[in-house]
């Protein structure tokens, strides 16, 4: 049954220091402004799961609150690689992180079965790619009826799932619309969630029968953030702040550089400087 | 005849190899310069889907990311992660898949995950993404890539996706029955690969570029076909439509970044 | 690539005697006028697919044209049992046909199957359930990390697959709202299609970004047909005819009245017959 | 005090063994007048659920399919049917699941696909559709059939569906964790299994109703719990919503029929 809470509330009481977590949005409604609590909550040894790293889990890396990370895509999307990322990997800075590395199709094979209530995902992948050899993760099955051989991974079934999308109703039930990307299915893989929203309506009476609806007894935590996903985007609201992409590359180069970033924009800010930041970026509604 | 640079040349080669009923999936750069710009030219019903989801897609500029709200925007639909490639790309509904890379070697192989060891990287480069299902799923796969030495390599330090393997009947000892590699297309030609080794050969040669450019810039002895063609030159429609692709995309995502 | 046809065309074109074909719509959308020409055009020795056979495989059993019934549940919705389908199964009349059972889920799991391009479907089912015993395309595998047993099934992979829907698009691309059940997954598991609709359109830019769509290169033949889903109901267009399925348990009692009334009512028929039988039933759309 | 039916009892009992924050997977008949009974009274909160996909839904007059238009109309969202059987079945999202049938056990385990034998039966019925997962899936399984000695077998013609199987542990042993049935409501008694040997005992028998009755429309030897208490009576106000119900519904339905 979801609580509607404030981001703070909702961060502390959901999500754990050593939790498994997936904060996911495809390109497009990346949940920043909830990944920016939880480090100012000081949160560590998390385990994050996420297709495309990108710059959410370039800075969490980068503030030493993350222990392994399970992934399939690690670019500044459109931009280029992802220094903090790359740092932790090559010079152990600023500390050790493991990896699980994955390809797209298994990961979003793993949250489909993990929103199944399965212990595995099979598909056909990873032929002839080396990933099965450093990832042991990856197994094989046989079809029993055709003798095939198919890839098996274990399902995602993360603590918890942080996502951002465009609107709840005051009961706590969720929509997302546009690139959904893995976001549903990251949810009722979890076993507890939180969402960002844009903002929160009546109920969704003129929304589309079939449209992208997460039910308010699927969620744990709606939280009201505008402009939570900045720097990405979220379609109906406001565009993707690219310069603040390509702004990423020159701060995440240098540590120090990096940090005082941080604790600037991050550390000593509150979740309401997300509407601001949006503000020249809005859209046709 | 209007001067044209050799990315213009890639892209336009590139696009040039789609077809009307084709069905691609795209990446990001060159492959979706020259998907659109075939949508925009020669192949007007030409089916574009990017792995955010996006089915039918025609944006009217280039996008940042696999997912801009541009793509969903002009898209005939847009479905979930998961059903992208699950029931499309799994499904074999693409025929053609663009791939590129940090290293490729002669067989169509690529590395995009690290330099160095696995576990002790150079460098840590981002990762296969789609790449490894792209490159067995797709009806066939397209490469482009500008050619350098650090890039076009005699063995690839990770193979992220499978091209032609070993060379040979290797793609199909993998049980894979797609036809993968069909086409590298560069900054100096385009290769395809030998019917029996697999290997890639030259087949066409860009304008002005000899055989010793195309072989000082690859890290193995480059192979020539028979007979080796000379690409057509860009033709004026062709860099019109992409300049002003390009112009559009800069004008649209420049306004945001100042 | 869609073509635009007229129903008898279609029909011609993509069914042939033997094949295989799923005719889907669960209680909604169900392709009656299609199966009406099917039986017109004397088709025979199909293997029937379908959910639940309802009325529309009732009356393709009674008249002959069924070898094999793939299914998961036979009843005249909301009325009874299906009668021409037991009077073959338990009498074999007008012909013995063969029976292939499995549960709802595993027949969904077998269609997303085949829509995935997989050899099989996995899925915690049958477990205690006796269809186990007498359905030999019922087997089970290990899950490679849990050890949990799961039940598998072939995915379904029909030479047919036949809907109705709400729109096309005059380049053949199909809109289903409201209840979608298993028709995309149907039609894209299938070699062909044949998609009955309710009006061509000119092209879906009004139409929700998330929307259930199949573009037009993945359904082979597209037909307008008014009213295609009689006695069934399209949303947004017409509601149940609850008293023909009614009037169908006294039809279907008696062998003769059964045959009298399909010669009337379908073998001398024609398509437009389907547009006049909704009229009563509209609604606004 | 109103007079009622057995029927009427048989559903406002159902009803009330329902809870606000209960998501129940619903079938047509007597668990979907239980189910909207319970919504429209105690419950309103209660998330229905109806296989053809719809979930959130809330129908003013009760469907004549589990695929009614007017289940989509009400819902907060309807999804295909392969979504509901994955990840909204499968899932472990549904706290109470209704089944019934043609025949039912002690255990409740229940057939719905033959009597006689299967490959020549003397009734061929419907078949399982949803039961052997929802059996298995859902958090708990409540019955609601009318007894009779056709219905209340000592050995079923087939199992489709796995209810406490050969009683004692005999569900776990098939590698099942959810609770299966919990609950029997008939129109004569509520019956719940008993905790060791999970064979159905009477729990509570409805008003008017004797022990007598109930053993004489059972096909086993029926047992009573040390305590047999008497269902209370349905109130003015449950009765009123259910036959103000039951009315909406056939003029709604009754109208198309004319």
């Amino acid at each position: 049954m979801a609580k509607i809470q404030t981001l703070s509330e909702a961060v502390a009481e959901n999500i754990k220091d050593g939790d498994t977590i997936a904060f996911e949005g495809f390109t497009h409604l990346i949940p920043h402004a909830a990944a920016h609590e939880v480090l100012r909550q000081g949160r560590k040894d998390l385990t994050v799961i996420r297709m495309t790293p990108d710059i959410i889990y370039d800075q969490m890396i980068g503030m030493g609150a993350v222990k392994k990370l399970v992934f399939s895509f690690a670019g500044n999307p459109g931009v280029g690689l992802l220094r903090r990322l790359r740092d932790a990997v090559e010079n152990q800075w600023p500390r050790a992180i493991e990896i699980e590395e994955h390809s797209h199709a298994a990961m979003a094979n793993a949250y489909e079965a993990g929103a199944s209530g399965l212990p595995c995902a099979i598909f056909r992948g990873y032929r002839g790619a080396e990933l099965t050899r450093v990832n042991p993760n990856i197994k094989f099955i046989t079809c029993p009826f055709t003798g095939e051989e198919l890839a098996a991974v274990p399902a995602h079934r993360p603590d918890v799932a942080v996502i951002h999308a465009q609107k709840a109703t005051k009961k706590g039930d969720v929509l997302i619309e546009g690139i959904t990307g893995v976001q549903k299915e990251a949810v009722l893989a979890a076993k507890r969630s939180v969402v960002t929203v844009e903002e929160i309506v009546e109920d969704f009476d003129d929304v589309h029968p079939n449209a992208t609806v997460l039910p308010f007894w699927t969620v744990t935590s709606v939280v009201k953030v505008p402009g939570g996903a900045h720097p990405s985007y979220t379609q109906g609201y406001y565009a993707r702040d690219n310069a603040a992409y390509l702004e990423w590359d020159k701060i995440s180069a240098d540590r120090e550089t990096f940090l005082e970033w941080m604790r600037e924009h991050v550390m000593n800010e509150t979740p309401d400087v997300f509407a601001t930041r949006v503000a020249p970026l809005k859209v046709q509604g | 005849m209007t001067a044209f640079t050799p990315t213009e040349m890639m892209t336009v080669a590139a696009a040039r190899a789609l077809k009307n009923d084709d069905v691609c999936f795209v990446g990001i750069g060159a492959p979706s310069a020259a998907c659109n710009l075939a949508r925009l030219t020669h192949a007007p019903d030409i089916t574009l889907i990017y792995e955010s989801g996006t089915i039918g897609t025609a944006p009217d500029v280039l996008p940042l990311s696999i997912g801009d709200g541009e793509l969903c925007d002009t898209a005939l639909t847009t479905v979930s992660v998961p059903e992208m490639f699950r029931y499309w790309l799994q499904g074999g509904r693409i025929t053609v898949g663009f791939l590129g890379g940090a290293q490729l070697d002669k067989f169509g192989n690529i590395n995009t995950t690290v330099v160095g060891d696995y576990d002790k990287p150079k460098v840590r480069l981002p990762g296969g993404g789609g790449a490894p299902e792209i490159a067995v799923s797709c009806g066939e796969i397209f490469i482009t890539m500008k050619q350098s030495l650090r890039g076009f390599v005699d063995k690839l330090d990770f193979i992220t996706s499978l091209g032609h393997g070993k060379g040979g009947n290797d793609r199909a000892a993998h049980g894979v029955t797609t036809k993968g590699p069909t086409r590298l297309i560069t900054d100096l030609a385009i290769w395809e690969p030998d019917p029996e080794t697999k290997e890639f050969t030259v087949t066409s040669l860009h304008q002005g570029v000899t055989r010793e450019q195309v072989s000082a810039t690859v890290g193995w002895a480059a192979k020539f076909a028979a007979e080796v063609g000379e690409t057509p030159v860009p033709t004026a429609e062709e860099l019109e439509v992409l300049r002003d692709l390009h112009a559009r995309t800069k004008a649209a995502h420049g306004g945001g970044n100042e």
